[in-house]
């Protein structure tokens, strides 16, 4: 009896979103690797409706081992482009493997939109499969973040990550920007080493090196020293050194409040909380200003795995409609804004190293939120154009 | 029980499972049948080769070699060089080929070596000599490529200007074989020149098994000892094996990746051997025999359930990151439950020919019964 | 003594033939340009409706302003460009051009339609 | 005549680091001659094999003494295979075949006749395919020379195990240069008609110029084939003699050497001739690596010490491991009438039977626990002895293991500080009794006892043996006891079982002939008394 109610149910709700004749793909991570990424697309299904409840978004995950089950990811991707209804696929992260299957899926359905958000790929190799791709402004972050420490009193910057992160153009080249506005700002500059948690050392080892070597960090460099490391694992211990010791955080490498502060704070949330932002955002920053973090750390108001999930599917639903264009920077922004009341956004087009244009590769990045000062302001600030030209 | 039939199902076990799971599976998932058939002839055209490269050493008597983890990385040297080199097409598939040869042969030599210091233990250690040889591989390709290798094209070196990119694509090559005699069947393109290469391929073993050598492979994969006293070089015979393996894979890296169009630098090469060998036993191959048909109902069985068990747990369970823990339990339980299933059809085997030995001494008035 | 004879004579084909693999195999990137370019004080402006193919891939639009890049493999070589002009008449330009083994090829849109010599530069390459 | 001499062997003496097993062996075999080599297990011929073989292990140690002089010129063979090609053929004790492969394929085995093709230019001669029509001639011609019926397409595995000898004899004649063929125990696992075939392939092989040397524990054999025959023992040719010359009788004497009074020392003789079987063993067979029992069958009778012998790895071991459930055994076994269950430890210990084992130290003992823990161990867990019940639970009753560990301390003169002492700390002796303290603590009805004397010295091994003994006559426990020694079997047991290839092969009373117990023990089954 419970399931004939349920298919009448379902029948209803089906006719009642027939309207909309077209379905969107969302792919994620799973909790365990992106959690952000994959509220986003659950905050789309909560406003749009999943296909098999008659909705028009259809999610699934990428596995957690992406890198060495690439075969998965791309068969994972591609099979969304079975269902005849589907229009757009969002990608978020675009780990590796995406570029084949954005290629795969443009031979045999080149109607369907092609989304990559924050891409692991080439952004070359992505910019030329995708529709549009979309990743964090690293290169202005490199300037905006050593600048921000510098407004708030720090004399040093200390930069951690280890040899795979670097191999990443993108990241690489964040660090040089970095490096390059310290000395302008006359602020020193640390490259630190560390292990990589996909090594055999295990993620555990690496939060134990970051533990163990923060509170040597700041008796060599002093207080007023800002840190900075590259992978997400690393930040929770380094948050939580911090918050001890003292020493500056401006924003992590994917900028969020449930980044590495609730690990690092020992903050839980509700599942009523799990997606709310602003409630998100007044948990952690009491949390923080108990712990006497205040003005010495920060972060992206709002997740940018969360909003960049969310606002490219968003975008893709508008583009669908003919509401706007694909590769429409405003139409872009305000995707992101509905789903960031109150955070500024700017950003950029990607130019390659031959100087080819991309106007498909979008780059963006948040104004950052600074606990127990609020907005710093970073994206009303000019980003030399220096800082754009190192490779 | 019939006998036979008892007999038929402890043997074929492990591929019974999997046909029952894919059955039960593939209508939950909603895929269209198209989509499906297309995505098992990719991913029979892609592991093929692979696959078929463990069979040799399995004829040595030298188990499952987890080594051909060394061939993939010699292969994927070979692609980093033509990308270097900006060779592209069918040329340069072939010329990443010539190059990876001889690097395969180096460490297939190694594998070998190493493998006749372990007799008995070959699986475990080839196992271990992979994450060895990975070490080694990330040097050379982090630090020594750049710097002691000259390495050009700056769009796979890094920034810093010595190491290779986290991911190169093989846009130049992608493809270039599956693509080279294009064939559609309705909506499914069939990439015929790779089932021709592993055509080849499988009258290469079988003919393989002809030779002196093959026989040889037999002699010692059946009793080393007795092969030995028979004159056979043991120790050498075994380490050509892996060499013949370390090669056959790195063709088999080749091809699997020019079909992916993306090459992982770090990580591509690391769960293949893993895959391969689950691929393997899921056709119902064991350790000490595999077929080439075990190759190939093991590459569709195991990646139809690779295929459709994500979708299978969503539909069912309804979120997709369930579907992504569906998959990986479905698949790495499987691998696991294919292995268990070995060791205990082993120790039925065993006791079997214990009792066959009984009766025979018995039937040979040994024994009185 | 025969067998490393045949040894030695196996590996040096093998050697040549993977000589003629690179040279067949070997990737030029052709630059196309669709700017305004000034060439011997006479101004060539960039042109609308561009669309170009080089040997037989697809046809590709470039837009003004825009330069795009295009690899192709060996060593002869065949670009094809079609402009609409603005009365609808399309015009069709082929041209053949060869590149040695390290050099690419950037070619100006609006010279070729103009006629120019110089539509075609080679440089040396260093990816 | 000296021209006829295929092998010359001269004083070839060997020894491992000091420990002397061969000295100043001295033979000679004619061309088409067939020499018999008996001796018992350990006397030194298949070290002598060895070294003729030049197999790795005898270089490792450091050589030989003396001269080996193959067809007229002095050899100094460094591995088997130099053997093989002079000419020397060995067919192994152990099958040297490929399980898996056919008869052809192992008679031609690295030897395969092949046809070339261009890869062999470029790789080896390993790439050439196999001619199996040529394979397969050579095999039908190889097993006609030998006479016998062979299925030259079928799998090894799956023949009987006369086939699989043939299959090995003709694969040392197919070698056309076979001068002189070693046999080791050919006929050990055949059945007495293939032996009988296989006797007449060995005559018609020496008929044709082929030395042959027969080693084999079937003195009738040897009498019905060999031209000579050679004794060795302890290392040492006792005799050289022609067949003819010679007997079965003489040449057991020969292989058990020791002069022993026929008479033993055993005065304490049971008077009674009880005949209530206590428990009976039908076709007992025991899976135990090293020790397989076939088909055993014996009663063993209330109150008497059944003495089981043999030579090492016949078996003996196998029964007592093999009817206390240690390894996997069938056959039917009743104690006092009632089916035991085999395969079940734990089932043969509640039905009152004991087994002290030869492994003391593996399953006998727990090292790290003290002497009275030992001894009470095992009856705590069975019978439930040595245990209190206080508030529900089961708890150790210390006062009386210590009390009983003395007891057995004095008792058996355990020589140890106190009943508190690890037994890892005692000698290899006291350790033995402590096992025996633990055995008789459980007041058994029938105690097996396995190499009770195995590695202890001479006081303590007749303190061993008194205990036993006295322990039988006080309780009228039943006792089996296992012993690769005769002298000692003969001492103590009322009767003494001779095991033989798995199974028994006779019962003898103890003051029997010691040459009637080593006929037993190399299996002449003719003069199987009871």
């Amino acid at each position: 009896m419970k399931k004939v109610i349920l298919m009448i149910s379902l029948l209803t709700l089906c006719i009642f979103v027939l309207g909309a004749n077209f379905h969107i793909g969302i792919v994620t991570g799973t909790v365990s690797q992106s959690e952000d990424d994959l509220r986003g697309a659950e905050q789309l299904i909560k406003e749009y409706g999943e296909v098999a409840n008659g909705g028009i978004i259809q999610h699934v995950t990428y596995p957690d081992q992406f890198m060495q089950e690439m075969e998965t990811t791309i068969a994972q991707i591609v099979g969304l482009s079975d269902d005849p209804l589907m229009k757009a696929i969002v990608v978020n992260q675009a780990v590796p493997g995406t570029v084949e299957a954005f290629r795969r899926i443009r031979e045999r359905r080149p109607d369907i939109l092609l989304i990559a958000g924050n891409p692991h790929e080439d952004p070359g190799m992505i910019a030329d499969v995708s529709d549009l791709a979309i990743t964090p402004d690293n290169v202005a972050r490199g300037y905006l973040i050593v600048k921000a420490a510098n407004m708030l009193g720090a004399d040093t910057f200390v930069h951690i990550s280890f040899p795979r992160h670097m191999s990443y153009e993108l990241l690489s080249r964040r660090r040089d920007i970095m490096r390059e506005t310290a000395k302008d700002l006359g602020m020193k500059f640390v490259d630190m080493g560390s292990p990589d948690p996909t090594s055999d050392i295990g993620i555990a080892g690496a939060q134990q090196f970051i533990l163990e070597q923060v509170p040597t960090w700041l008796e060599t460099y002093g207080k007023n020293t800002a840190f900075f490391c590259t992978n997400d694992a690393h930040t929770e211990p380094l948050l939580k050194r911090i918050a001890e010791l003292g020493g500056y955080f401006i924003e992590a490498d994917l900028p969020s409040p449930t980044m590495g502060y609730p690990g690092a704070l020992g903050i839980v949330f509700t599942e009523n909380e799990k997606g709310n932002w602003p409630a998100i955002m007044k948990k952690v920053e009491s949390e923080v200003i108990r712990r006497g973090g205040k003005g010495r750390m920060g972060t992206w108001a709002f997740s940018f795995g969360f909003s960049t999930t969310a606002a490219l599917g968003e975008h893709a639903k508008r583009v669908i409609e003919g509401y706007s264009d694909i590769t429409d920077f405003d139409s872009v922004m305000e995707s992101y804004e509905k789903y960031t009341p109150g955070a500024g956004w700017n950003g950029s087009y990607y130019v390659d190293a031959n100087g080819v244009d991309r106007e498909n590769f979008i780059l963006v990045y948040q104004d950052t939120y600074v606990f127990g000062k609020g907005y710093m302001g970073m994206t009303s600030i000019e980003v030399p154009e220096k800082y754009f030209d190192i490779q | 029980m019939n006998k036979n039939l008892k007999k038929f199902l402890i043997n074929n076990a492990v591929p019974i499972i999997f046909i029952v799971f894919s059955i039960m599976a593939i209508p939950v998932s909603g895929f269209s049948s198209d989509y499906l058939i297309q995505e098992m002839i990719i991913r029979l055209g892609r592991n093929s080769f692979l696959v078929l490269s463990l069979l040799i050493p399995i004829i040595a008597g030298m188990g499952l070699n987890f080594g051909i983890v060394l061939g993939a990385m010699a292969g994927q040297i070979g692609l980093i060089f033509i990308t270097d080199w900006q060779v592209a097409g069918v040329s340069g598939m072939i010329l990443a080929m010539i190059i990876s040869t001889p690097i395969a042969i180096i460490l297939g030599t190694l594998g070998g070596l190493v493998l006749n210091k372990a007799k008995g233990r070959e699986m475990v250690t080839s196992y271990i000599l992979g994450f060895f040889i990975n070490g080694v591989y990330q040097l050379i390709v982090l630090y020594g490529m750049g710097k002691i290798i000259p390495i050009t094209n700056k769009s796979i070196l890094l920034p810093r200007g010595y190491g290779i990119r986290n991911a190169i694509d093989l846009n130049n090559i992608r493809r270039v074989l599956d693509d080279l005699i294009p064939l559609k069947i309705g909506n499914i393109s069939v990439p015929v020149a790779t089932f021709i290469l592993i055509a080849l391929l499988c009258l290469f073993i079988i003919w393989f098994r002809k030779t002196k050598l093959g026989q040889d492979m037999r002699a010692i994969g059946q009793d080393m000892e007795v092969a030995r006293s028979s004159g056979i070089n043991v120790e050498k015979t075994r380490i050509i094996s892996i060499i013949i393996s370390t090669i056959l894979a790195s063709y088999g890296q080749i091809i699997f990746l020019q079909n992916i169009g993306t090459m992982n630098t770090y990580n591509s090469h690391e769960q293949i051997g893993m895959f391969s060998i689950a691929a393997l036993l899921i056709g119902g191959a064991s350790v000490i025999k595999a077929t080439i048909p075990n190759a190939f109902v093991g590459i569709i069985l195991f990646h139809l359930m690779f295929v459709v068990s994500p979708r299978a747990g969503k539909e069912l369970i309804g979120q997709a990151q369930i579907g992504e823990y569906f998959r990986v339990f479905i698949s790495y339980g499987i691998i696991a439950l294919s292995l268990a299933l070995h060791s205990w059809k082993e120790l039925k085997e065993k006791e079997r020919n214990r009792t066959a030995l009984r009766e025979s001494l018995q039937k040979d008035g040994k024994v009185e019964s | 003594m025969k067998k490393n004879l045949i040894r030695t004579a196996l590996l040096l084909l093998l050697i040549i033939f993977s000589f003629f693999l690179y040279s067949t195999g070997k990737i030029h990137y052709v630059f196309i340009d669709n700017k305004t370019v000034t060439s011997e004080d006479k101004t060539f402006s960039a042109l609308d409706n561009v669309s170009v193919f080089v040997d037989k891939e697809d046809s590709v639009v470039i837009k003004k302003r825009i330069r795009k890049q295009f690899s192709v493999s060996g060593k002869n070589h065949k670009i094809t460009v079609t402009i609409k002009d603005n009365d609808g008449t399309e015009i069709l330009i082929e041209k053949k051009f060869s590149l040695k083994l390290s050099e690419k090829a950037i070619i100006s849109i609006p010279l070729l339609y103009a006629g120019e010599e110089n539509w075609i530069e080679k440089e040396k390459f260093n990816p | 005549m000296e021209n006829n001499v295929i092998l010359k062997l001269e004083n070839i003496s060997k020894d491992f680091f000091g420990n002397t097993v061969l000295t100043d062996i001295n033979l000679e075999i004619k061309k088409g001659e067939i020499l018999g080599l008996v001796g018992e297990n350990g006397a030194g011929k298949s070290t002598l094999m060895k070294i003729l073989f030049g197999l790795p292990e005898i270089t490792e140690t450091g050589g030989y003494g003396g001269k080996i002089i193959f067809d007229g010129k002095e050899v100094n063979f460094s591995s088997p295979f130099e053997a093989l090609e002079s000419g020397i053929g060995m067919v192994h004790q152990e099958f040297s075949l490929i399980p898996g492969f056919t008869t052809t394929e192992n008679i031609v085995l690295n030897r395969e006749s092949l046809n070339k093709n261009f890869l062999v230019d470029i790789f080896s001669e390993r790439m050439s395919t196999l001619d199996r029509e040529k394979m397969k001639e050579r095999s039908e011609k190889s097993i006609k020379r030998l006479g016998v019926e062979l299925d030259e397409n079928m799998i090894i595995s799956e023949m009987p195990v006369g086939h699989k000898q043939f299959t090995e004899i003709a694969r040392e004649i197919e070698r056309s240069n076979t001068k002189l063929l070693v046999l080791d125990e050919p006929t050990a696992v055949l059945t007495e008609s293939e032996a009988e075939i296989l006797l007449k392939t060995i005559k018609k092989l020496s008929t044709e110029g082929i030395s042959i040397i027969f080693i084999t524990h079937r003195l009738s054999e040897i009498i019905s084939v060999c031209d000579t025959v050679s004794v060795l023992r302890d290392g040492i040719l006792v005799n050289t003699v022609k067949t003819e010359e010679t007997s079965k009788k003489q040449i057991t004497e020969w292989m058990i050497g020791r002069k022993i009074d026929s008479k033993s020392e055993s005065t304490d003789k049971k008077e009674e001739n009880n005949q209530e079987i206590i428990m009976k063993i039908e076709n007992l067979w025991v899976d135990m690596p090293g020790e397989i029992v076939h088909n055993f069958s014996v009663d063993v009778y209330k109150g008497e010490i059944l003495g089981i012998g043999g030579l090492a790895g016949q078996g003996k071991l196998g029964i007592p491991n093999g009817i206390m459930g240690l390894y996997k055994a069938g056959g039917n076994v009743t104690f006092k009438n009632i089916n035991l269950d085999l395969n079940n430890p734990v089932a043969s210990l509640k039905k009152g039977i004991a087994f002290v084992s030869e492994d003391r130290r593996g399953i006998g003992l727990l090292l790290d626990e003290p002497i009275d823990l030992n001894i009470a161990f095992t009856a705590m867990q069975i019978n439930n002895d040595f245990i209190v019940k206080k508030f529900g639970i089961n708890w150790a009753d210390s006062k009386k293991i210590k009390k009983t560990a003395k007891d057995y301390i004095e008792k058996l003169e355990i020589k140890c500080i106190s009943e508190k002492q690890t037994t890892r700390q005692l000698s290899g002796g006291n350790q033995q009794k402590v096992c025996l303290a633990r055995a008789f603590a459980m007041k058994p009805e029938m105690l097996f006892v396995s190499e009770p004397t195995r590695g202890i010295d001479v006081g303590a091994k007749k303190l061993v043996l008194d205990t036993l003994r006295k322990y039988n006559r006080e309780f009228g426990t039943t006792i089996v006891m296992i012993s690769s020694e005769i002298e000692e079997l003969r001492t103590i047991s009322d009767r003494i079982a001779i095991v033989s290839e798995g199974k028994i092969s006779g019962i003898l009373p103890p003051e029997s002939d010691p040459v009637e117990f080593g006929e037993l023990m190399v299996g002449i089954k003719d003069e199987v008394k009871q």
